[in-house]
């Protein structure tokens, strides 16, 4: 009986939430669809958005995974500080975040001085785009790393090394395999918050448009309806490579794990 | 004798010394409640077994020669080369080429066993070098399984093998065997001490198990509750134990105060001064010829008599382990031989001890279990028939 | 060498992704903080911004809970489809959820017609708040919760059936405190998506306002600096509970896991 | 005679089937590539062990038993009331009762070792049932501790403890004493067989070790490749080994060929007809007494001799485990008694096998080693002696 209702519970919670999506085939007209598309330059906004996600996600990557991996193997002093930094920014508010980004890096403060030298400003630029998006994504995405580090057993790292591997070696050979899922899953959250970024974006660069801008200013300026489209374009070209990469980590994770087992108290 | 042997343990250990070959090693190491402290030399192509009961640190000493616990003092050195102390910068993992067997075997859960067994392998040469270890150890089922798929008893050996494929300079085994079946013990067990010869690599052995370590080690080292009572061959432990404690862990069941029926002969043939009290094992003990049909020859070796009432027998494979109460209380357990005839439960039975080991009320040993004339001693060994493996 | 480059460089990207935070405290002056805090009303964004964001967990963990563990536990068909459909939603910009929440329970669909019955609205009012921030921060807490079930192994659940235990039992006395810290870090997560729910808020909630829409709004009418002090408050209020949660729950992590093992190749 | 101990297990059996008490299974169950397959019944308070190489099916067959793997066909039934089957609803886990201990022992890392014990234990009891069984097992150490500082053997233990504080009625262990010392895994196994008895409730107990099935269990399965080879007392397994693969299971260590310098004698006098291979065990052969300065008194008991030259020689305990090749280039063990003098290593010895069991050509078994007389068998047991614990 529990059995019974869990599952249909499940169910609708599941169908519940997924029900914005259902809204969106439901009232998507192919008119508007092709108005919006064929428009001059209609596609901009999703290339600048996957450029500059794709820039962020790099960047992150690069400082990101050894910071989280410093985080789970106390090789930092006090390590509750270094995690609680990091769950502080995440507990912030985009609009915040990018509220504070203009009094960090603005053209007006000493980082501002500094990038303009190289050419570059954090405000209304490709570049602030790019600032906001990492911002945006990395708390999720370093304590997320760290969650996947943590689960891989040291012991086997230490192994490794014994078997007359270099630290390096090891990382990519034992503990970045061993990390993948939980890595992947990371990566993924990151993707979504640079993807979708608009808070600090909204307050640092609002030109060029990304995605999430070009349907805000849709909306304003045209009406919801009209911004549909741009949801669509999202789901279509932004979406499968994650959602990909998750189902085949999702895989590996059950190929290495455990024998699956069979039992219900409730039934 | 006693003194004879040890005086030949501290004669390896300074060859060791001057020649530098081998594993040496003087730790201490902080554990939880207690200091684990070992002093030991293992020479090159030695396997050395350490042996106590659980909890006595034995897995500590092979973590803080591996180098994954810090020593609180000490040093460690491995074919004259410095591994690591409590005072200087100790050797990278990776530059130690140190073989470690962890308890559970520590697998890489997302390689199959192929993988994990040529883990330490540069890619060319893995393949021929896995093929035959895999073969060897019986493995060539599972190369192709990941280790969640395998038997505790595979994977423990896919452990081994991955340790051995590493051409470790030192091996350290922790409870290699515990996981595998008798048969395949003993044949593991042989293929690892003929490994060790072969390759002149030391070789440290944890067991809680005697005769398994006197399968494979040539030394046993007894650890308990963080002091290394006794190094010795082992068959010296199992007849000259050093203390009491030593006793109970290499099998003797039963310890009782002297009760002199007959006057307690050494070898020599006098009566050893100062034992309070024997230790006695199964296998020592027969039943006095009166109540059994097959006499054991006991009158021609030295030994106590005992008188009790037999409480219980039971069969251990085609023998029959019995139990024999005493006056005093105390249990003594006796081996019977398959073809010998049983007495009945209840009846008063005499026991002949042979060769007891005798201790003094301090627990120290006053006198060994001298039962075999240890002249004999050296002859024990393999015979150079040229022929396939040594199974034990 | 490569331990101490390695610390640094996790210092120095750490300290660069807690900049903004420095720019707060930096840029803050007394004078601008009292006028705004003593302004009439001033506190009413927080707490409605708080308020809403209970309300919006309290329904996540009712709801999110169960599923997360069906999803987990194989208990339904297909076990790939609903991770990938929460997945779906986390991979959604939340100004697209906005968008696609006023096609799903806005006034002129028949959810909405459903709601107006209720005397319910899901526009500009508080119930509109809350349900923009159950579908910003549903997949953050869906996702974490079923991953840290996922690492409670069913072995566990099983003796506890075979020691007598009821489906419940066993999972108030096993799951869940194996969950624990896998499920504050997924609340903490969710929290912050709630917190700080602003794309979506934009879209069907912009009032009552919640404190990211009051940063917003004197953002664009007073300037940058006087949104400060709304940002410091949302520090020091709502901020202490989940970092505090987080830190306790590492702790109890540590104190169930193995011991710590030491070992460095690198060194 | 083999006839004989074969009506009674089916006669035991069928008692179980009659008045319903104890446990019942006829199961299949599916386990990557083979079936696993088993029928038995176990009385109340009995004790049957499981014995088989690894990766046999046994932890299988527990696991089918507790209901968490499905079955393929057949079913469970316990003190007469239904379990399972493949054709209709199992019983709930939480109302079946099952005390299981699981290889790896599953205890909750999040509770330490009094709250694990008492898990499965109402609130207001627990405390003193805790105490209880903490003290038998020598657990009070680790009542405070969780199980990640605790040693792999405390687990084991913690584990058992859990299992027996729930009251089940049915015991399934699965290898409970492989982590623990030898005095440890004698006094445990003691205990446990004692609380099964107390309880009058069955259990299964699979292990690799035939000496501690016999301790504890008063019949032996064997199990191997998934199906149930013999099902017998373990002195009958010990003997009289169904078949080949069987007595290499028990210990016997070595086939020989026959080769008859005396004729083959069975415990009639008769040749045993049709044998064509011989089990040798290494404490079922002795060399003959020209070679050894204290007889055994061979001569009186009927068996084989064989010539061969000795190989090695390798203490084991008090004791020495020689290796004898033969002609035909076979391998036999041989276990000289303490004591006894050692002929020289590359020596040719005459070896006498004292009752092997014998096989024909297809394996199977001939003749058991009836060293023993059967009807002695009934005598074995425990004296009604009242004095604390049985342990061996």
């Amino acid at each position: 009986m529990l059995g019974v209702v869990g599952v249909l519970g499940a169910v609708a919670v599941w169908l519940a939430l997924l029900g914005p999506l259902g809204a969106l085939f439901a009232h998507l007209s192919p008119s508007a669809l092709r108005t919006s598309l064929s428009a001059p330059h209609a596609l901009s906004p999703l290339v600048t958005s996957v450029e500059a996600s794709a820039v962020a996600l790099g960047v992150l990557v690069a400082v990101g995974t050894p910071l989280a991996w410093a985080m789970t193997r106390n090789r930092l002093p006090g390590p509750r500080v270094w995690e609680s930094g990091m769950l502080v920014m995440l507990l912030m508010p985009p609009l915040v975040i990018g509220l504070l980004l203009v009094f960090f890096v603005g053209p007006l403060t000493p980082i501002g001085h500094g990038l303009a030298r190289l050419h570059l400003s954090a405000s209304n630029t490709f570049f602030a785009l790019v600032v906001a998006e990492i911002y945006e994504a990395a708390p999720y995405y370093v304590l997320g790393a760290a969650a996947a580090f943590t689960s891989v057993e040291p012991e086997l790292e230490e192994h490794a090394w014994l078997l007359g591997d270099t630290w390096w070696r090891s990382f990519r050979r034992v503990t970045l395999p061993l990390a993948a899922p939980g890595l992947a899953s990371a990566l993924a959250m990151a993707w979504a918050r640079a993807m979708g970024a608009f808070g600090a974006v909204l307050v640092i660069a609002y030109h060029p448009y990304g995605l999430p801008m070009q349907i805000w200013v849709t909306l304003q300026q045209t009406g919801l309806a009209a911004a549909l489209p741009f949801a669509l374009l999202l789901l279509v070209v932004a979406l499968p490579l994650p959602v990909l990469a998750y189902v085949w980590t999702a895989r590996a994770r059950i190929a290495s794990g455990p024998d699956a087992s069979v039992g219900d108290p409730a039934l | 004798m006693l003194l004879r042997r040890r005086s030949d343990s501290s004669r390896s250990r300074a060859r060791a010394t001057h020649d530098q070959a081998g594993l040496r090693f003087d730790v201490a190491v902080d554990r939880r409640t207690v200091v684990v402290q070992m002093v030991l030399a293992v020479g090159a192509g030695e396997c050395v077994a350490i042996v106590g009961p659980s909890g006595a640190g034995k897995s500590t000493v092979l973590a803080a020669i591996a180098g994954l616990v810090p020593l609180r003092s000490g040093s460690v050195w491995l074919d004259g080369r410095f591994l690591s102390s409590s005072d200087r910068p100790a050797v990278p993992l990776r530059e130690r080429r140190v073989g470690l067997l962890t308890q559970r075997a520590g697998l890489f859960p997302h390689l199959d066993g192929a993988s994990n067994i040529g883990y330490g392998l540069p890619g060319g040469a893995a393949h021929a070098r896995v093929g035959e270890l895999a073969q060897a150890l019986g493995l060539e089922d599972v190369l192709g399984a990941r280790p969640a798929r395998m038997s505790a008893g595979q994977r423990q050996r896919v452990g081994l093998a991955r340790v051995l494929a590493a051409d470790p300079r030192v091996v350290l085994l922790d409870e290699p065997f515990s996981a595998l079946d008798p048969e395949l013990r003993r044949k593991t067990g042989a293929w690892v001490s003929g490994e060790v010869r072969r390759r002149q690599v030391p070789c440290l052995l944890v067991t809680h198990d005697l005769a398994e370590a006197q399968r494979v080690a040539s030394r046993v080292a007894v650890l308990e509750g963080g002091a290394c009572l006794q190094v010795a061959e082992p068959e010296v432990v199992a007849r000259e134990p050093a203390t009491q404690a030593v006793a109970r862990l290499v099998g003797y069941d039963a310890f009782v105060g002297v009760e002199l029926v007959r006057p307690l002969l050494s070898a020599s043939g006098a009566i050893a001064p100062g034992a309070t009290t024997v230790g006695v094992r199964g296998d020592l003990v027969s039943l006095a010829p009166e109540n059994v049909s097959v006499g054991r020859g006991s009158q021609t070796s030295p030994g106590v008599e005992l008188v009790g009432r037999l409480r219980s027998m039971v069969a251990s494979g085609a023998a029959v382990e019995a139990s024999v109460v005493l006056d005093d209380g105390s249990e003594v357990p006796v081996r019977l031989a398959p073809g010998q005839s049983l007495p009945r439960i209840g009846a008063e039975v005499r026991l002949h001890v042979h060769n007891p080991a005798c201790f003094d009320a301090s627990g120290r040993l006053v006198q060994g279990a001298g039962g075999k004339p240890s002249a004999a001693a050296p002859a024990l060994g393999r015979a150079p028939v040229p022929h396939g493996a040594t199974a034990g």
